[in-house]
């Protein structure tokens, strides 16, 4: 990592917090991922009224309340819609999504492709507790398939998404995972996912001390990439496909044109359009 | 020329034709040519569920004054040919006076005969044969061109400009509109159109759809997000070129459910935006609808009505989407709905959908239909937005609560970037400063702001449309208007004086002024095009009505028409 | 690992290892005001001054000379937070006085572990001689909690046990 | 022992407590050791935003006759702490007769005491600490035991029972409920319980999700597809493992829509099949309800109500809903909404649903709520469904029209296996074959059929509820139906005769039955708890009511009391 | 393939028409592909009535119609979630599901991620022509960027959806690529799909003639796999991602277990489960 940076920047961590208090229960992690974001931000600098953090339902999704950011607090599993629309519409905000492993990728998996496909400018983070912690611990997508649980006595029997390949194959254009028990590490992806262009993801494994206590020996089992990241599909495959889900970094970067909107300066007046209607 | 005498009504061209016959293209010529001629005029098509070389039939009016709605029958049919006419014997009604010309080719079905109408039969295949790249639908037109008393140089240019592109040169096109006005000759005792009124003013040629558009746009609308539906899509595709042209942008999402949270997004972010559907795709934006219910985020919806339910009849109208659009979101979630009554209102009507959404800080649902939408017309240069009610922003403050309670229930909102005001738009309920709550006191303050936002809005004359006076009153909406004012029009000729209201804001009601509007009445008529009498259950709920009232309702997908109306006020039951 | 070499990055480290200790306790002590334990948040309240002051420490020590801040993974923590940060899992919502305090203490054990090996690993004598004073420094803090703890007895297991289920929300 | 005389009133024990203390299951297990001695029971709960550690209050009515809903007051409220017990105040009604038993430490809230309700405090975590293993909360049920006159075997076998797993030992268990009884004996003066009746028949222990599911079972439903949502998933849960173990299925879907698809696929496939959800999951079925509407596929949705509009507020109750149940869907699209009437009633409701659903090849709502789904009761054996409706198959036939115009309106339904009955279900409008067809004629034989098919059916009785007789009518649906049955004794007690009706089957409408039981009413008060008075507007949209009509409406997230309900009784406005 | 297979079988192809007449545009390859369902299923010699061809809304989705088989034309995009609750309750039955590019690639997306992951044992057949055919020509998420239409003039600029690649990162079992203009080659995949346990993705590359006429130079351009399928999902990642998308044959064949329902036998009774309830 070579030399320490020398930063003098205008924002603490703290200036990112807001008044209200997290319902979480203590010792989830998702406290790890807030850190980690209000760490990233402070370091980028950036004034909390110009970032946007946008989430569903979960409680994952209940970040934006607990940011001094402009926030939105949508529907379930359609945060990443919101986030178009928003980027789309003020480009030079620096738009966030956030949200659980539930709603981003059962009930918000369309969008998951899509956004990741368009590959508009943002960067999506996902607080990956493989459970549904909000509705008492129903399996996701990505809890594995013998988790005993109320809903699927006996487990789901169903493999687990793979939400890094699923990126890659859709067409992210960066691709990170990070561990929410060392959120300083987060922190650094984020502030990579946040530079880069184009459509950024970024799972954080962050544990549901209440329906998943067994995710607190993650700390145990999770374990740095000793590589750089990949730079293309072909290579970034390789590694995403049969990994063992615990590896952390930046695992892609790619370099694909983030969606432009295509929105180009003002050509012609409305008048000029309501002309053409003129027999 | 024929020497017969101009009628002072309408005239109805009906065009049918199939596999690619042109007979869209020769109604749209027609309109256009006796729009440049000075008439007023209304297209619509009707199809066969082939994507291409289907049957096909344009319906085409013209008069000298306005003209919003088709009449109960067909003055001149031309056939370019009878294959699968059937399909269409319950869309053109003929008579003894109605003319129809054909190909020599070929015979009408019993049914079109069967009113006593007069067959010409023309050659039109073979006067085509000669002329390079000339085809029977061009023939058509000069026939009709003859016919109708239209110059043909003017269809000829017409017919030019548009075809032009297809490889048919000044010369051939003017030899074809020739052939076919020569021929109209032999026609003895056509229908002919009263000359037009010297023309004040612009005249336009304009859809549903693309009024509906326009309005949007003059509102304010800069940035849409849509999934293809018919009869919706040809509305984006219009918008999305010239929201390119704006510097705004149009995003095809990937399904209804993205469109309408990407235009929640774009709005959140200060942007008016809006998204376009019909009734499947309004049923997948139902959750997103609450959403901006309750976290108070502008956003328009509009939906152009085809038959249901379900996937149901796509290419035909009915108007069966008023109750999921009024009553279909869960909880409390009062909202705007708002019905354009023409074609040509598709504009100030979205326009004003845009507005009060944007003013409301609430969703706004535009309730279009397939007749509308995809309708043409040669009308008066639209008249703007009549008011231009905009979004309240907020400044600098303190403490910013974003669901303060305030005397008129709308909040300023904080628009993304302004520092200080930084808040989270909630789903949840919430307290006024927009943090979750499950507090009685914070609900009850909510949902009155909620409500009374809406309620205590002065929405001023442009709730309802009022025409004539009398005793019966009929109540109506949509593109029901058109059929149930020229009832009424033949009532008020036969001596019963109607009066025709149509609701153009369906919600919030309007106690107040509704009652003004119907004081004095003595028996009510309510029109409408469903099956279920959405119109009438909805009206009986939140309206008083005298205690006669009668219901005229019938689902799709053939438009309602003035006969059947004027038949219930004559024969009241 | 590669170590700290100058004063201006031991400041740097002491000063971000105290504020993120007060973040940290601040965020516990949240925690137990939303989870209805007021005893632990007032100890967490305590123990957020109580950091603070060593901030305050700092940020004196360090005098004119502009703190030297680094990217938050630009620290070189042997522990994957700062070493008096809690780690996030640790928090529950039933702890107790002997939990928090056991808690801290070990905070305080880490912080100390940190300066000894900055102060053995250093040539630089200057710098040697504040890293074992901001370690002695910590093993007092230890000690102290430690006496604060004796006054609690050790909870029985079984102390994290709650009867009713959790709720279901949204 | 205590020597006060019992009351014959049922009586209302609050128990609060936060962050682990175990309210809740304290609550639980008082219900059940009541149900046990003979009395019956009703227990509900109220809980902070927080997953775990949350303030929680348990509401536990008891009874010697069946407790359909909570009263206006609270008898004893037992303190476990006071931690944010402020939350509560608007729940627990304390008055000047109202017991409160606190823990030494800490001090209620001013709210609590201004009606002058008696406090006692008393060691209770004291008293836990001798005893190894031993909770304040369950120091807490051996005070209750000994204050309501339960005996203390009983309430230790109880404990024992649920919590001997957590590692308490027998004994300990014995040891502290006898503590906590032995502390009774200093209160004077309690609140006692009438004795039960002797015992006839089973009684049962079950809550109203609980309750719903089973009556599904019953009806035959094998298959249901979830998407996880409070208040509705512990119904799903429960549902899960009895699927399981009837060797049915339940699969928790990606989402709601993939849901609701699923159960048309399986029921399509002939097995009857459900799913679960509430408010925003309703809205995102919406579509697919349609095309089972169309397509006419039997379905059944459990929606359990929450607090609305949008993600609202999850864990409160409101009957909010009824307007996207009863008009959610786009185009004309008859369906069945059906609303159990109390916790027990979620049974047979259910049951019943599915039949009709069944029988009717059309979706089927059942319109549950937060309040009676989580409420546990301890009722009489629920009775079986009354009917067995089942599908209509079809068997061979030289030509299977799948949608055949029928005198019931209901066609044979083939089901996929069966040879030569080979058919396509189809959401497009379609001829009697089942083949698309945007025919005027197809679309109105079908809309009949659909239509006919739903009125032609005899519901009998069950469409509604009535009790007492009168004047005066009240008009209710859902869990209102117990408060307003509780005003409505009260008011016959003050000489007021009350009759009251609460419909069961929403949709469709049953006009006559409606007049015949309306017959003779002067006045109507109708009560729900919706903020804009849905269930009325629904009323008046397809009832006649009679000239006087009052409504007493009110929002959630607090239940509607039956003194609110009496008191627009005495004082009509 | 070896010898070739002798067959007795008792149906043709024909058995599996229906008597309604396609609404399809004359030269559409939605064609080919009905004729490649029927010889397949003629080949396997399934009787009609045990067969399901589940559908959405598309000028493809118009497919069960056309079929004498037990068919479902639903709403848009959701074919494969009725497809699924149709094979649990009946696992017997051999359940097909039909449709184009919009309906199971843009809409229906998350059923698709969810239906490759679930592996239930069915067959999905994609005809894909990068285009909404039905209504009227407006770009998928298949189809290239720079396609100039009215809905997105100039193009979308939005990289094409890879619908195998995802396939295989989701977890499909069995992923083939056709030629509507090669009927006999479809049906020989459509065969293999059909017998290989677990969920099976086809598409089928079928020109849509109206609106993307470019299309008809597919059949210069697709060229069969040279490769034998891959069988592992590191094998088939490296050949899915990066491919050229006009390469047709059994691309890949995993061995993941099908979703087995969790179906147990029954174990209790009804009048067991409500015991539960009696005090
Ligand atoms: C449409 C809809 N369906 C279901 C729900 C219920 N719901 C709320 S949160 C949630 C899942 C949360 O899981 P996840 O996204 O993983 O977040 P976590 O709580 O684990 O952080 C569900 C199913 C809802 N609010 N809305
Ligand atoms: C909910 C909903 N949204 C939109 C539509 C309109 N629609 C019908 S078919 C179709 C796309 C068809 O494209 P594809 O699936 O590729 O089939 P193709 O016609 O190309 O074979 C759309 C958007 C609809 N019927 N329902
Ligand atoms: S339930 Fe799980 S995910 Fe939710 S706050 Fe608690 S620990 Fe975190
Ligand atoms: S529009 Fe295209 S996809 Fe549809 S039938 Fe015609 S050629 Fe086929
Ligand atoms: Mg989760
Ligand atoms: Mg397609």
């Amino acid at each position: 990592m070579g030399k320490p940076e020398v930063i003098t920047p205008k924002h603490t961590a703290k200036d990112y917090k807001s008044a209200v208090k997290p319902v979480w229960c203590p010792g989830c992690g998702h406290f790890g991922v807030q850190s980690a974001l209000f760490r990233a931000l402070a370091y980028l600098d950036l004034p909390p009224q110009q970032v946007a953090v946008i989430s569903g339902i979960g409680c994952s999704s209940r970040l934006p309340n607990y940011t001094a950011c402009y926030g939105f607090h949508g529907v379930h599993g359609r945060a990443l819609a919101v986030a178009t629309g928003l980027k789309l519409a003020r480009p030079e905000l620096t738009v966030l999504t956030v949200g659980g492993d539930g709603d981003g990728f059962s009930i918000g998996g369309n969008h998951f492709l899509h956004a990741c496909r368009r590959n508009v400018d943002m960067t999506y983070i996902v607080m990956d507790n493989e459970v549904y912690g909000m509705t008492k611990g129903q399996p996701s997508p990505t809890t594995p398939p013998d988790w005993d649980s109320k809903i699927a006595p006996g487990g789901t029997g169903i493999n687990p998404f793979l939400p890094l390949a699923v990126a890659l194959a859709s067409g992210a254009n960066f691709i990170a995972r990070g561990y929410a028990g060392d959120p300083n590490d987060v922190a650094r992806m984020l502030v990579e996912a946040i530079r880069h262009p184009g459509f950024s993801f970024v799972q954080v494994l962050s544990q549901c001390i209440t329906y998943r206590p067994e995710e607190k020996e993650w700390k145990h089992s999770v374990h740095a990439s000793p590589e750089e990241p990949a730079t293309t599909m072909v290579a970034a495959a390789q590694r995403l496909v049969g990994e063992d889900s615990l590896t952390t970094g930046v695992l892609y970067k790619g370099e694909r044109l983030s969606y432009t909107a295509h929105i180009h300066p003002v050509q012609r007046s409305l008048a000029e359009i309501e002309e053409s209607f003129v027999l | 020329m024929n020497q017969t005498i101009p009628t002072a009504e309408p005239i109805t061209v009906a065009l049918m034709g199939s596999g690619g016959a042109g007979a869209i293209t020769a109604g749209s010529l027609l309109l256009e040519a006796a729009g440049k001629a000075g008439w007023y005029g209304l297209m619509t098509r009707s199809v066969g569920p082939q994507i291409r070389g289907g049957e096909a039939l344009a319906m085409v009016r013209l008069a000298p004054t306005p003209v919003n709605g088709h009449g109960d029958r067909c003055d001149l049919l031309l056939a370019l040919d009878w294959e699968n006419a059937d399909r269409f014997t319950d869309e053109i009604f003929l008579d003894a006076d109605s003319l129809i010309i054909a190909d020599t080719v070929g015979e009408p079905p019993p049914a079109m005969l069967a009113g006593g109408a007069r067959l010409v039969k023309l050659p039109l295949a073979q006067l085509s044969k000669g002329i390079p790249g000339a085809r029977p639908n061009i023939i058509a037109l000069g026939l009709l061109a003859g016919l109708l008393g239209l110059p043909n140089e003017l269809m000829a240019s017409r017919v030019a400009a548009t075809l032009g592109r297809k490889g048919l040169t000044s010369a051939d096109v003017a030899a074809a509109i020739a052939a076919g006005s020569e021929a109209a000759t032999a026609i003895p005792d056509p229908p002919r159109l009263a000359s037009p009124a010297p023309v004040n003013g612009q005249r336009w040629n304009i859809s549903g759809n693309e009024a509906a558009a326009l309005g949007a746009l003059q509102a304010g609308v800069r940035f849409a997000a849509v999934y293809p539906i018919t009869p919706a899509s040809d509305l984006s595709e219009w918008l999305a070129v010239r929201l390119q042209q704006l510097g705004g942008h149009l995003l095809q999402a990937e399904d209804e459910i993205a469109s309408i949270n990407m235009v929640l997004g774009a709005s959140y972010g200060g942007v008016p935006a809006l998204t376009v559907t019909s009734g499947p795709g309004l049923a997948l934006m139902i959750e997103a609808l609450g959403l901006a219910v309750t976290a108070e985020i502008p956003a328009v919806v509009i939906n152009v009505m085809r038959g249901g339910p379900s996937t149901g009849i796509p290419t035909k109208s009915e108007q069966a989407d008023l109750n999921i659009a009024v009553y279909g979101l869960h909880g409390d979630a009062p909202h705007l709905v708002v019905a354009p009554l023409s074609v040509v209102d598709c504009l100030p009507a979205t326009a004003w959908a845009v507005q009060l959404a944007e003013a409301l800080q609430c969703p706004a649902i535009v309730l279009s239909d397939q007749l509308l939408g995809q309708a043409r017309t040669i009308c008066d240069r639209p008249s703007q937005p009549a008011t231009a009610e905009k979004r309240l922003t907020a400044a600098a403050a303190d403490r910013y609560d974003r669901y303060a309670l305030t005397a008129s229930g709308v909040s300023p909102m904080a628009i993304p970037g302004v520092p200080g005001l930084q808040y989270t738009a909630e789903g949840l309920e919430h307290s006024v400063h927009g943090t979750p709550s499950t507090r009685a006191r914070d609900h009850l303050a909510q949902l009155n702001k909620r409500r009374d936002k809406l309620l205590q809005f002065d929405y001023g004359a442009a709730w309802a449309e009022s025409e004539g006076e009398g005793d019966t009153v009929i109540l109506t909406w949509g593109s029901s208007t058109a059929p149930a004012r020229e009832a009424a029009a033949q009532a008020r000729a036969q001596g019963l004086a109607v009066k025709v209201i149509t609701l153009r804001l369906l919600s919030p009601t309007q106690p107040t002024a509704f009652a003004a509007a119907l004081a004095g009445a003595g028996r009510v008529l309510v029109v409408e095009q469903s099956h279920s009498a959405q119109f009438h259950a909805y009206l009986r709920a939140h309206y008083d009505l005298p205690a006669l009232v009668s219901v005229f309702n019938r689902p799709g997908p053939l438009p309602i028409r003035p006969a059947e109306v004027l038949e219930r006020l004559l024969n009241w039951r | 690992m590669n170590t700290i070499t100058t004063l201006e990055e031991l400041l740097a480290h002491a000063h971000a290892l105290e504020s993120e200790a007060v973040e940290r306790y601040e965020e516990m002590a949240e925690q137990m005001e939303v989870h209805n334990n007021p005893e632990l948040a007032e100890l967490f309240h305590k123990m957020a001054a109580v950091e603070r002051k060593h901030v305050d420490k700092v940020e004196h020590l360090a005098g004119d000379n502009p703190l030297l801040r680094l990217a938050p993974w630009e620290y070189r923590w042997q522990t994957q937070e700062a070493p008096e940060s809690v780690p996030v899992g640790h928090s529950h919502y039933r702890l107790t006085p002997y939990h928090a305090l056991s808690l801290m203490i070990a905070c305080e054990e880490r912080a100390q572990a940190f300066f000894a090996e900055v102060a053995r690993a250093t040539p630089d004598s200057t710098l040697r001689t504040m890293a074992a004073q901001m370690a002695e420094e910590e093993t007092h803090h230890a000690e102290l909690l430690r006496q604060w703890r004796s006054r609690y007895p050790e909870p029985e297991p079984g102390w994290e046990v709650d009867l009713d289920e959790p709720v279901s929300q949204e």
